[in-house]
């Protein structure tokens, strides 16, 4: 069996993590292609609905990436996200989802290399973990 | 345009961006794979779909299948989403039915597993297909434009956006953070390749600002608070107290004069310190404004109310001493910003091993510009600290530079500045002049000549990196002397070489507030500090924030003549953006539907620009669309999913999630 | 930070002396107990210690000298020591680079612990490498030592020499340009200190016994440079270095016709006199060169009753 | 025979309430009973199943179905109402949603089992049983509570923990007029509780909450939005058409009534608008203030775990067939 491709489903905000990716991309620096990138304006604008609806959807991690707190494109969207984030993370712990899995990040538009960094231990922390559901999950059932 | 309305048709296009995305992502079959996805029509790959053949082939196909949602996969969208747009548009589509996947910045660059690239493709065109079909026409909003621009910074690139915009016609608002304007340049002798005087080609323009109708100059000011949007921004100028009335002053000098300090004995920060000021002084003979300045910190009068203020003796019944004099808060609308903030010099005492600050022969290059300037503190006349005239001198290039325990970047000018530096300092001393460089850089007009001028001169080159400036003698020809110590890279020794004087050539830095700057402005940094472009290439001086632009050292190194032909791009698109009278906004806006709304107002702090009003009369929130900016933080907070955002609608990005998992 | 008063530890440092301190540096030995005893610190000597790693085994075999060096913080950790003390500045450097390359590379750190798994040991946990001019600088303080002074300064000028090895890489006992703490030691207790350019410069090390010319020439170039600047003396924390430009001035006189004859001394020393200590028990009696200097610098008869 | 419509009530995995609320209809159960045949009530009358069995496929006009769904046998009672009813119509928040009983999610039926049986005499309960050489099964219990929508396809949607017996009124009218709106629909407005609040102009445009309160620790005022006084008030979240019955007692809403229809996951949006109405803003202090919500999926999932997205608590391995 090939080894374990864990699946990361990212929201960036569009001012810095997403264009922090687009410089890693314009710096040729490799990293690990099991991110999927969701583009939202603003972290602020990631809905916890979102996040809940990938894990459903067979995301084995969750990453999102806004600007540093006090540099937030929209001013103060950035600690929404992190207020709903903290709050998220105690949830989804509590249904049973390790805390690497979800994982919330500042990386500003300079930090191409950061994107790499994270990406890349994320995707090494979840291999690791293995997968959020290991099969269709055999429960007592009819 | 054309609201869609039948079946949804979709086309994919995939582009190879040449073997830009080709080499690594597998076009064809995610092409392939998209003619598989329900309510794809047509899917395509192609080698440049940006280039004119590319957009046409979109088009026509929008003609003949009758497509009315597009996915481009190519590279980013903040490079070509508007591109695409337009093409869409062009066919008589809304714009908006179209969405870009970034298979290039996101992929192909950072991707090397040909297999697993191209799956991550294939991912990412299907959330897109599944997202474009829900995709809605929109309009853009219109916005008009104040004709009025804000220049921040008054060196030579703010003065000369400034001066291009007033010529114009256009209102200008001049900040300068210093009581004069003038910047660096101010401080140089001669510029190089050219030998010209700074002075000279600098003091006119200074006067022009000053006599100006269209500008506004307010030195000793800095900006102090910006709210708004492109066309439309609210600045906050803070006016700090200079004590002294600039619409009185007469600008005669007789105050500086009549000061009971009869001796100049405080450090001159124009002359970096190598002369004295009084409390009262004018920064540099040229300033502009030609007003004195009073420092509080050692005025007398600041310091224990007990003067005899002679100075506003002298000043008479003009009376323009006022110590009473509070800073003052200007508000002003304006339609463009541009931002000139210029740089910092490398603080040279952070390379300890160079021994500036330790050895007072050490100078820094700013320092040397003043000393060899004819209205310096010597008035050029290179003496040193210790009262000695050099023999010798040694130029280290570099200082802060290339270098990574301090900054990594090349500063740009600095070879340049050292050639001209160790041009003069021959040219006054007759000294003999060693320049200790790394690599030679004199990529500009005549400046490679200007090198092979100074190599007929007699100025000694030597390739290496100083490891040390110290004072310990090992001969008697060492004895009160500096000595570099340096590895002669092209000899393949290591060399002594004592020296009278060294010249530290410092790089350039941002400035250490550049940050707070940043912040007001909100505008991006590059890792090393300087203000972010929007584009290296296509948008050298735009910001990622719309309406302001960038010109001159705050942006990067550059050179005198590189900085004022970026101020001049920043103002041209200043006033192409004015003259434009309105720009049209991204239709990303958030909107309450209504009819969920249940008055719960949960949404109305999310909004930091006030957008959001609860009206109670409907009992329901309110989303004023031209101050909604788009960032969707109140959608995501709404517990009732009442508010939705245009091009960001709930039901888009489930589809993008969905889409990217649906083959889990 | 200089006069912050660190808790006194339980049972005192643990002192790991190293090769130099038992035989060729037992000044430096000698000085150091007197002094931590005037300070009222407490000294344990690491147990059953082995030698520490350092120069031509760290050179060699880098993985073997790291076992080395392991063997001896692993020990320090089970005397329940958060931190070892350690003067020589080879030992300093050796153990402080083990617990750096035990903590950052894995390879590393398996092999160390499986060998020390092997020899009966635990692992190194987080055993602090300490070295005494940090130690009296930060947990001592410049104000406390100069409160303790109970000597007046007979002296003659010094150069405070540091040495190439406990600056650099790693900065946490000075900075490795122009460090100044030991400087600052030797002011409080009132000894003039010159600016001295080479206080972080090759003494010529273990070059001396090897290539002489050229580390007799770096050596003669330091005793050089102290003279010109007016330098009676130098003050150092090294034992290599001590050892190194204290034996060999005879030598460099024969060679270069200069003489210099220039104490070449231990700080612990300076600092231990000041603070009332024998000459005898701060090993002042050992030194080969300057030893006239010295008889007349360090008189006990001379002894200024409580100065303060 | 009769001409009226026949209509059903069943209860799977429930309190009891939803059964109250019918009979709270007091004397209103007089005309509910003149309109419509009831055809199945256990809680009431007798019925056995195999009449409902006996009954042709179809014949029942609507089902009112109470309770989640964690037993084979409930599951197959669903079913088998199903096949029989023109309309199956989830009633109440256990139905709707899973429920108080939804929170079973959050352990499996071995840990449940082991929680509640281990250690006693006899060992757990066994799904068969031999006795007198006959063969009684008893009803499997399930590793996870689903709602009746999980199982079998429903119509309509009355919410709440109870419905209002006015729901009810207004469902079985609807039904008996025809007047039923589109298929899927919850029979109740499409906005939130704060629509219908005795307290809504009394809430602040610009709240921020420094942390959030039980109603023992403080003294709740009687006026003023209980979210402005700190409480953890659902209200904005749950779907109106309760009558603000808590409200009016002073508490503050747990969310019975569920979502509005745009939202996917109830617990996920009401946390997503009360913690983005929090005050503090760094890591710390977030985290600090947080500790006010010491079970976040007891406050914003109490009614609605088997509904969300997740469903369940993970499940650690394969657990033992029952």
């Amino acid at each position: 069996m090939s080894e374990f491709e864990p699946k990361i489903v990212a929201f960036f905000c569009n001012w810095c993590t997403y264009l922090a990716a687009d410089l890693a991309g314009t710096s040729r620096m490799k990293y690990a292609p099991n991110t999927r990138v969701i583009r939202v304006m603003c972290s602020g604008r990631v809905d916890p609905q979102f996040i809940l609806e990938a894990f459903a959807r067979g995301a084995d991690g969750v990453l999102i990436g806004g600007c540093h707190p006090n540099d937030c494109h929209y001013q103060e969207g950035n600690y929404k996200a992190l207020r709903r984030f903290y709050a998220l993370k105690e949830i989804v712990r509590q249904m049973g989802i390790e805390d690497e899995r979800l994982r919330l990040e500042w990386i500003s538009a300079a930090e191409g290399e950061r994107v790499k960094i994270v990406v890349n231990d994320m995707v090494g922390k979840i291999r690791a973990l293995g997968p959020l559901r290991p099969k269709p999950q055999q429960e007592v059932t009819a | 345009m054309s609201e869609a309305g039948g079946p949804v048709r979709i086309g994919v296009y995939v582009c190879h961006c040449g073997t830009n995305i080709a080499a690594v992502v597998g076009c064809g079959e995610v092409a392939d794979y998209a003619r598989s996805l329900a309510q794809v029509a047509v899917s395509r790959e192609y080698k440049y779909l940006c280039s004119e053949p590319g957009q046409e082939l979109i088009r026509q196909d929008i003609r003949d299948h009758g497509l009315n949602r597009i996915v481009v996969a190519s590279c980013s969208p903040h490079l070509h989403e508007h591109t695409f747009r337009a093409a869409v548009e062009k066919s008589g589509l809304n714009p908006f039915f179209m969405h870009m996947v970034n298979i290039r910045e996101h992929n192909s660059w950072v991707h090397e597993d040909r297999a697993k690239a191209t799956a991550k493709a294939n991912d990412m065109v299907r959330a897109a297909v599944r997202r474009v079909a829900l995709q809605q026409s929109l309009s853009r909003g219109r916005v008009e434009i104040n004709p009025g621009v804000l220049v921040v910074g008054g060196g030579i690139a703010g003065i000369h956006a400034a001066m291009t915009l007033a010529n114009a016609g256009k209102k200008v608002h001049l900040v300068e953070r210093q009581p004069s304007i003038g910047g660096h340049m101010a401080m140089f002798d001669k510029t190089f390749p050219t030998l010209d005087c700074a002075a000279c080609i600098l003091t006119p323009k200074m006067s022009s600002v000053k006599a100006h109708p269209n500008i506004t100059l307010w030195s000793n000011a800095e900006v102090t608070g910006v709210a708004g949007y492109v066309g439309n921004f609210d600045v906050k100028v803070t006016r700090w107290p200079r004590y002294i009335d600039e619409d009185l002053c007469t600008g005669c000098l007789q105050c500086v004069e009549a000061c009971v300090y009869k001796e100049a004995r405080f450090p001159d920060g124009f002359n970096m310190g190598l002369s004295k000021r009084k409390p009262i002084y004018l920064p540099f003979p040229q300033a502009v404004p030609q007003v004195p300045v009073i420092d509080p910190e050692t005025c007398i009068q600041f310091k224990t109310g007990k003067c005899k203020k002679t100075c506003v003796a002298a000043c008479a019944d003009r009376q323009a001493i006022d110590f009473q004099q509070k800073e003052k808060i200007e508000q002003i609308r304006v339609g463009a910003i541009v931002i000139a903030t210029g740089f910092q010099p490398f603080d040279a005492s952070r390379v300890p091993y160079y021994g500036y600050g330790v050895y007072p022969n050490v100078y820094t290059s700013l320092e040397v510009e003043r000393l060899v300037n004819a209205s310096g503190p010597t008035g050029g006349d290179v003496v040193l600290r210790d009262g000695r005239r050099p023999k010798s001198v040694g130029v280290i290039h570099c200082v802060g530079s290339r270098d990574v325990d301090s900054n990594r970047w090349c500063s740009r000018v600095c070879c340049m500045y050292s050639l001209k530096l160790a041009h003069l300092l021959k040219e006054h001393t007759d000294a003999e002049i060693f320049n200790f460089y790394i690599d030679m850089r004199t990529p500009g007009k005549g400046f490679e000549e200007f090198y092979q001028k100074l190599l007929n001169e007699g100025v000694h080159f030597i390739r290496g990196r100083v490891a040390e400036v110290t004072d310990w003698a090992l001969d008697p020809t060492e004895e009160d002397k500096l000595v570099l110590r340096v590895e002669d890279t092209l000899l393949g020794t290591v060399r002594r070489i004592p020296v009278d004087m060294v010249v530290l050539s410092v790089g350039l830095e941002p400035h250490a507030d550049a940050g707070e700057v940043r912040r007001l402005f909100n505008i991006s940094c590059a890792s090393e500090g300087f203000f972010l472009e929007r584009h290296p290439k296509l948008a050298p001086v735009n910001t990622f924030t719309d309406g302001i632009f960038l010109a001159g050292c705050c942006q990067g190194p550059k050179d005198i003549p590189d900085t004022v032909a970026q101020a001049g791009a920043a103002a041209a698109e200043a006033l192409a953006l004015i003259d434009a009278g309105a720009v049209e906004t991204e239709p990303n806006t958030a909107h309450v539907i209504e009819e969920s709304c249940s008055g719960c107002r949960t949404c109305v702090p999310m909004c930091p620009y006030n957008a959001i009003v609860f009206d109670a009369a409907a009992g329901r929130a309110r989303i004023e669309q031209v101050l909604c900016k788009g960032c969707g933080t109140c959608v995501a907070a709404c517990p009732s999913a009442a508010i939705g955002q245009h091009l960001f609608e709930d039901a888009e990005i489930f589809e993008e999630i969905e889409g990217v998992l649906a083959n889990v | 930070m200089s006069t912050a008063q660190k808790p006194a530890r339980r049972d005192g440092y643990v002192y790991f002396p190293g090769c130099a301190l038992s035989a060729n540096g037992i000044a430096y030995d000698e000085s150091l107990r007197t002094l931590y005893r005037l300070l009222g610190l407490g000294l344990r000597e690491l147990e059953d210690w082995n030698c520490c790693g350092a120069t031509a085994y760290m050179s060699i075999d880098e993985g073997s000298a790291f076992l080395l060096s392991a063997r001896n913080l692993s020990i320090a950790h089970r005397m329940g020591a958060e931190e070892v003390l350690a003067p020589c500045s080879a030992c300093y450097l050796v153990l402080r680079k083990t617990q750096d390359y035990v903590a950052h590379h894995p390879s590393v750190r398996r092999k160390v612990t499986e060998s020390l798994e092997r020899a009966g040991l635990g692992p190194l946990n987080t055993v602090r490498v300490r070295h005494p001019l940090e130690v009296l600088y930060n947990d001592v303080g410049v104000a406390r030592i100069q409160s303790l002074t109970t000597r007046k300064w007979r002296g003659g000028r010094i150069a405070c020499y540091y040495g190439c090895q406990v600056v650099r890489p790693y900065d946490e006992v000075d900075k490795p340009y122009n460090p100044m703490r030991m400087d600052e030691l030797m002011q409080a207790v009132g000894a003039p200190t010159t600016d001295y350019s080479l206080k972080t410069k090759c003494c010529g090390g273990s070059l001396t016994g090897t290539t002489a010319e050229v580390g007799l020439r770096l050596n003669y170039i330091l005793l050089k440079e102290a003279a010109r600047k007016g330098a009676q003396a130098i003050v150092t924390i090294c034992p290599l270095c001590q050892f190194n430009l204290d034996v060999y001035q005879k030598e460099i006189a024969r060679q270069s016709g200069e003489r210099f004859d220039m104490p070449v001394l231990f700080f612990t020393q300076v600092l231990g006199w000041a603070l009332g200590g024998e000459p005898r028990e701060l090993g002042l009696h050992r030194s080969l060169a300057g030893q006239s200097l010295i008889q007349r610098w360090f008189a006990a008869k001379e002894e200024v009753e409580a100065y303060v | 025979m009769s001409t009226k419509p026949k209509v059903a009530f069943y209860w799977c995995a429930a309190c009891g309430g939803c059964e109250e609320a019918v009979v709270d209809l007091a004397e209103g159960i007089l005309d509910v009973a003149a309109a419509v045949d009831i055809v199945l009530w256990p809680v009431a009358m007798d019925f056995k199943r195999q009449d409902v069995e006996a009954m042709a496929d179809g014949s029942i006009a609507a089902t009112f179905l109470n309770g989640a769904i964690r037993s084979d046998e409930q599951e197959e009672m669903a079913h088998l109402l199903r096949r029989k009813s023109q309309l199956m119509i989830a009633f109440g928040a256990c139905a709707q949603l899973g429920g108080i009983p939804g929170l079973a999610n959050m352990w499996d039926r071995n840990s449940l089992m082991e929680r509640i049986y281990g250690g006693g005499e006899g060992g757990e309960p066994r799904t068969t049983h031999q006795d007198n050489g006959r063969s009684v099964h008893l009803p499997l219990l399930y590793d996870t509570v689903k709602t009746l929508a999980q199982v079998v396809e429903v119509d309509y949607t009355v919410p709440g923990c109870p419905p209002t017996p006015a729901l009810l009124n207004d469902a079985v009218a609807a039904l008996v007029a025809g007047k039923l709106p589109p298929k899927g629909a919850v029979l109740a407005p499409d906005r939130a509780l704060c629509d219908e609040c005795p307290r809504k102009e009394s809430k602040p445009e610009k709240l921020s909450i420094a942390e959030f309160k039980r109603p023992h620790q403080i003294l709740i005022d009687h006026e003023q939005c209980l979210l402005a006084q700190g409480l953890m008030c659902l209200g904005a979240a749950t779907r109106a058409s309760c009558g603000a019955r808590c409200i009016h007692g002073n508490m503050p809403c747990t969310g019975c009534f569920g979502p509005t229809s745009r939202v996917r996951d109830f617990g996920a949006k009401a946390m997503s608008a009360l913690t983005s109405l929090m005050e503090a803003k760094e890591d710390k202090a977030i985290l600090e203030a947080l500790k006010s919500v010491p079970d976040p999926i007891g406050t914003f999932y109490r009614y609605s775990l088997p509904a969300s997205l997740l469903a369940r608590k993970r499940m650690e391995e394969t657990p033992n067939a029952g």
